[in-house]
Parts: structure tokens; C-alpha cells; sequence
């Protein structure tokens, strides 16, 4: 069984500076609530890992544009303008991965995997800054196993082991980033007892998820 | 209508009972000439194979959005998937066909649609996953961009990805990347091959017939 | 939707020597009906990828029995006395690879991945057949992809355009094979109209799935 | 009786609110001396996190067995994996800690428990990734087999992995192999240091005081 702790407990575990996963997709499957703590606590020169950044001032955005991020490593900033001006000014680094290469890095690091072997970014400039690789007979870029200090993540349903569900497109990068922290911190938009959670419908197991946000 | 035609055309495209990925933008309206008996889903990379029309007003959920951060629907039969099957199925060959804009494609098939270095860096997203291991790319754009080409001898701009596309749809006429170089296979109703010749700065081969865009539903 | 078919239909597909993965650990979650369609249909020399080989004259080892194989690559085949005396004797050939190496290298081929670098193996037998790289700056075993021209699943609940869910530990290999097959052949406990089956309780999209075999 | 004692002993290895692999056959045992409220989940490698007790005759489900194909049970707060999770769970060092048998442990530390060339040829399963990958590996075994030696100078015996196992637990000692050698840490109770010596081919070093073993609950 999980204590329940709040979200302010959860970030004052949190350094400056540390790397972070957060979960979700332009928003949707995003811990807000931690996110805002992280904010409130005055947290500072993180390093986040997730999809994109939201849009200016939402979701992960509200991390760029309260300028506590000094290196971001994403598929995608065309949706905050922010991002793209911070990394354009050279004030934050950002770090540009195919999305399916970022998820495959997250969950290797989780899975205990040595790395990523795709044709993804071949011949591209993901390759300039990558590794080649022949295996198999076949050319492969590399990419290597990404891990964080600590990931939050947005579940649909808790229970209080810390079983998670997720929710239509909210899943995304969360049950990856689930396995990948060495610290996993999640919110719920619904907590319920023990057992109300169907063995099948579970996606990522309590016992990798270190804190559990209590309710609002 | 351009975009009309190039829609309806891409459409003609899809094979039934298969899995679509459409791009953001134009590609996206490509379901709307799709029937639904086609058998075919269309999966939305951030999470979702069988995505449905966008939300009516006052029936979203925050939890169902569509690549861009629309609210979506699903159709029955549909699939919530996490972005590592999601990728999986775009690496492994289970997407039959992805749909994408451009902002060049070249006499070597080769795709840029992803930075503009210095002035634009949206970041490469699903695209350069879905461009290099889709088992069909066909790249739906208007044939020019207010006068400039975007049919080219070679990409100025970073490539996408090393790998041929599957065929070029615009509003003026339908070209399949071969080994030979860029082949017009159909013009669009009323378009002369002389039009859009001069409409592309590649060399457009024209190989026998160039058949006019067959544009039934 | 899918056009259903009988066990006999979907292994009529299936020629002598082709290579099939098949689902289960120790008959659980095993499609065994497809194993016997392929018995009666008299195919032979076969290549199977399976976890095991299920008892002697059971599950999978009903095809051992019946001397339709000739190449086996499981985990353990500690359980099927018949499956090892033809290893032992020569007259069937066996690769045996550690479990989450070979699950990962039957979904490296399913998800477009060059291969599974893993710390399994190393130091041991395994690694000397195998070969050893160095990326990231640690050695790891590298395993390439595992494909299959065929595979066969089995699902608790299949819809009729196939998707798939499992139960319990009948999850096993399946999941991952339903992407590895070129052809792939799902046998399912019960099947239900289109829409009977919520999104996120989905684990095989029926897309992936060519023939959904008619219930019994 | 001396499998109780390698059970009880083991049991108090684990730790509180962590995931835990047994093997099948005597490490199994290690589930009914492990309180419900410690918060221990048991992870079955074919497909579970939350492993029960075996299932009573009647209320089987052929759907939910264990890693020896045995009818299982699952516990309040269980989850189904399949065997891409299971082995994540194992690689990624999510399993705190796993409890096999032994064919033979060496000097160095080594575990040879999968294979006998020529007369036993099991297959690894998933002792492999186990063995190589879990946090902490307890090898729980019979400290001899019928007179022969199984704690050996060297492993004749392929290993399983060239990982250094945590701790050796047997009815007559706990013994942890360092990068000095194999420690004895704890003698059974009424077993001298002498007695282990005479039983244990590998040499032990005698480190301090050899405690006896706290056998309590």
C-alpha cells in the first residue's frame, strides 16, 4: 500500500536540476498537478524528456515559460513557440528525437535494454548526430537507453498499490516512462481500493510506482 | 477545387482494410472521402488506431485527442494504443499507408518536410518514423507554394528520411518517384502536361499515356 | 470485418516448412485447435518459435509427437521429454535462447527494430553462439530480429475485426507474435460484435490480424 | 527439517513493498513464510505480478497458471503482463530479488543451474535473465546433493550468468560470495563451522563471527 503523499511532498523530492520524464501528448495524459508544484516549489535548470512542450504556457509549457528548464529532449516543439524561441536564442538546449526512437529510449532504459536499433533518421541529420551501426547485415541507427532522475506520470484510475490504467490517447509516453525513472511519481484522476482494478486492465504495476499523489 | 482534388485522389489510394495514417493539415481530410464499409482505421500516432471525425461541441473528452491536440472520436472497433505499439506498428510495416504534406520531394523521391534550419524547427515529430518505414508514403500538397516549386532536382532543405516515397498527389497531377527519376503518371482534369511542367522544377518524365485523375468516390 | 474461417481454411495456408510462431507458455494460452488443424492437414518440417514445448503429446508437443518439426527455437523445453531426446538424439534440431531475449527479438521483428541488445548471455554458452558488441560504451549480447511466415495466437476475447484481448498469463507470447507473423492466425475463446470490446481493454489491433478462425 | 530452515531463513531476505521472483520447485515454498502485509508482490515470469497461492481443486482457471504450468491464484492488486513486461520487470532491475535453486555455486560467486551437457538439456527459461539481470539473486538450495559437492572451487557445470549472486542460503549456512571469496555469514543452529567446512568443496572465509542463523518469522 501506498501513503498517500501531495504533490508538494512529491516535488520536495525533486532537486534543481534534475532530469525528468513527464508523461503526455500535446497535453492530454500530462500530470498538471505536479507540474504546477514543480512551478511553486521554485524548482529550476531541470532537464525534461517528454513528447513535445505543450503549447506556450500549458501543460510542460508552464515549465518553459516560467524558464525552469535549461535542456529539453523531445519529437516535437511546433506547437509552442516558446520552445522554439528559447532553443533559437540558445537560452535552453533542445535536443530534436523521431518520436518513435524517444519512446523505444525510454522503455530500454526501463526494460534494461542496451539501446534502440531503427532505420528511423537514416540518411538524415538524426544520423549525423547518431551512431550507424551494421548488425545483422543490415545498417541500423543507434540510439542509446534514456533514463531520469525521476518520471510523473498522468493515470486514468490508481488503486493503492499504485496499479495504473490509462485512458484512449492519454496512455502515450506514460507506461514507458513508468519503468524508466529511478524515482516514479504518479497522479490519478481517480484513486479506488484495492482490487477494483481488473488484473487485465492494469498497465503498469504498483510496485514500480514509488509515490502516489493523494486526491486534490 | 485544388484541395478538393487532391483529397478525393489520395483517397482513391487507400487500400481497404488497412491501416491510414494521415498527417496534420490537408492529409487529415482525406477521411472524409474515405467510406466507412472500406474497412479501413486510421490510426492517430499519439495513441489510437480507428480514429473517428473530431468532437461535436459538448461530447469532448480530455482524454481522447487526435496528433495535433484536437478533440477526437474513435469508431467502433477502435484500439487505445501507447506510443511504443503505435511506433511499433509505423517500424514494423502495419501501416500500409501514411499520408503527409511537404515542403520539397526531389527527382530521388526524397522527402523534406520537417525543418526549415534556422526559421523553423518544429521538430521531426511521427514524421520521420512514418516516412521511413510505412509500407506506402504518398505525399498530398498543393504542386507549388505561392509560386515557388516544391517539385525539385534536389532537397535544399534536411531530408525526412533516405527512403523513395510511394507517389506525389497535388491539385495538377499525380507523379511516382522511380528509380528513373520522376514519372507523370495523370493530369488533373483541364491541366496540360505543359502546365505543369512549368509548374515543377524536376524533370518530369512522361512515360506512355498521362491519363486524366480518375476522381470518383 | 473479418470473413471467418475454419481451423482446417486458415492451415490450409500454411505449407510444409514453413516457419510458425506459435503462442503460450506450458499449453497456456495456446491456440490449440490450429495445432491440431495442422496435425490432421498432415504439414511437416516445420520451424516453431515457441516459448516451450508444451508436455509430451500436449499443447505443442502435440506436434512433436506426431514428428511434424524440425526445428524448434524455445526457452525450456524441460517439460517435454519428447522435445529433448529428439535434441539429443539429433533428429531434430533445437535453439534454445533465454526467455526475454527471445520475446524481444519476436517483437523487435513485429515492431521494425534491428535487433535486442541485452546483458542476458553474457559470460555463458549463450553468448559464444551469439555475438557480443560493444554501444554506449558497455558490452551487451546482441540477438537480431526472430520473424516468422506465420502466427498463431490465442486470444480470450477476439472481435470480428479481430481485435484481440488475453487473460490472465495466457498474455505470454502472443501479443508480441500477433505483430511478428507475416501471416497471422488468431483462435479465440469467444468472439463479439464490433464495439463489444472498450479501447483501452484492446491488446492485438485487428488491423494486424489476417484471419480470425470461426468458433468451434 | 531442513528445508524449512533454507525457507524460513530466505524469507527473511526479502524486503518490504519490492517485487520477488521464486523459481519453481523448493523456492516456491519461500511464499508461505512471507507475511500479507509486508507488501511483498510475487511475480510469476509467465504472466503475473501479484502470484497467489495455488488454486484449490475445483476452482481452477485454465487461463491463470504459474511459471511451472501449475493452476495459480492471484493476489488483491495482481496485474496480468505479458512476457515483453515480465522480462522488462526482470532486465530493468524492477525485480528486487530472486530465489533459485543451484546446480553448483563457485568461489567467484557463479550459479551453474540450467544445464548438465549431454544428459539434462532443460533450456535457460528465464533463469538467465534472472540470474544476470535481477537486483539481488538468493540461490536457496540443498547445501549438498546426495554427498557430491554443489559449493565448488570452480563451476564444472555451463553458468547461468557471470554475475556474482548475492547470497547462498542452504540448510546449514548462509554464505555470501565477495569479491574475496565465499563469506560464511551464519551457521544453522547445531551446525559448527567444521561441519559446513567438511561439506562445501569451495574454500570459506571465516570473516568475524559466524552468527547463527535467526530462524524467526
Amino acid at each position: 500500500m501506498k501513503n498517500p503523499i501531495t504533490a508538494e511532498e512529491a516535488v520536495a523530492l525533486i532537486p534543481d536540476g534534475a532530469s525528468i520524464m513527464i508523461g503526455g501528448f500535446l497535453g492530454c495524459g500530462t500530470p498538471l498537478r505536479l507540474i504546477e508544484a514543480l512551478i511553486a516549489a521554485g524548482r529550476k535548470k531541470l532537464t525534461i524528456i517528454t513528447n513535445d512542450t505543450g503549447r506556450p504556457n500549458e501543460g510542460v509549457g508552464r515549465l518553459i515559460h516560467e524558464d525552469r528548464v535549461s535542456h529539453v529532449i523531445a519529437s516535437h516543439i511546433g506547437t509552442n513557440s516558446e520552445t522554439q524561441q528559447k532553443m533559437l536564442d540558445g537560452t535552453m538546449r533542445v535536443d530534436l528525437v523521431p518520436q518513435g526512437t524517444l519512446a523505444e529510449q525510454i522503455r530500454a532504459a526501463g526494460y534494461g535494454l542496451g539501446g534502440v536499433l531503427t532505420k528511423t533518421g537514416l540518411g538524415t541529420l538524426v544520423a549525423e548526430a547518431g551512431e550507424v551501426v551494421t548488425l545483422g547485415g543490415e545498417q541500423w541507427l543507434y540510439e542509446p537507453p534514456l533514463k531520469a532522475d525521476f518520471a510523473l506520470i498522468y493515470a486514468d484510475v490508481a488503486d493503492q498499490v499504485g496499479n495504473l490504467t490509462y485512458r484512449f490517447t492519454a496512455h502515450n509516453f506514460n507506461p514507458a516512462m513508468a519503468l524508466a525513472g529511478a524515482t516514479v511519481i504518479a497522479e490519478a484522476r481517480e484513486i479506488v481500493p484495492v482490487g477494483s482494478i481488473a488484473p487485465d486492465a492494469v498497465k503498469t504495476p504498483g510496485i514500480v510506482v514509488h509515490h502516489l499523489i493523494a486526491k486534490a | 477545387m485544388s484541395k478538393d482534388i487532391i483529397l478525393r485522389r489520395t483517397a482513391r489510394e487507400l487500400r481497404p482494410n488497412t491501416l491510414v495514417n494521415l498527417g496534420i493539415g490537408l492529409p487529415t481530410g482525406v477521411a472524409n472521402y474515405v467510406r466507412p464499409e472500406s474497412g479501413i482505421f486510421f490510426q492517430s500516432e499519439n495513441g489510437l488506431v480507428g480514429l473517428g471525425p473530431r468532437a461535436v461541441a459538448g461530447f469532448e473528452n480530455r482524454a481522447l485527442t487526435d496528433a495535433g491536440g484536437g478533440f477526437a472520436t474513435a469508431v467502433p472497433g477502435a484500439m487505445s494504443i501507447d506510443s511504443n505499439l503505435s511506433f511499433g506498428l509505423i517500424r514494423g510495416g502495419h501501416v500500409d499507408t501514411t499520408v503527409l504534406g511537404g515542403l520539397q520531394v526531389d527527382e530521388a523521391g526524397h522527402l523534406a518536410n520537417w525543418i526549415v534550419p534556422g526559421k523553423m524547427v518544429p521538430g521531426m515529430g511521427g514524421a520521420m518514423d512514418l516516412v521511413a518505414c510505412a509500407n506506402r508514403v504518398i505525399v498530398a500538397m498543393q504542386h507549388t507554394a505561392r509560386g515557388a516549386f516544391k517539385i525539385v532536382p534536389k532537397c535544399t532543405l534536411p531530408l525526412t528520411a533516405d527512403r523513395r516515397v510511394t507517389l506525389i498527389i497535388t491539385e495538377m497531377a499525380v507523379i511516382e518517384p522511380t528509380e528513373a527519376g520522376l514519372i507523370l503518371r495523370e493530369r488533373a482534369p483541364g491541366v496540360s502536361i505543359e502546365q505543369i511542367r512549368e509548374a515543377t522544377e524536376a524533370v518530369l518524365i512522361v512515360d506512355g499515356e498521362v491519363a486524366e485523375m480518375n476522381l470518383a468516390a
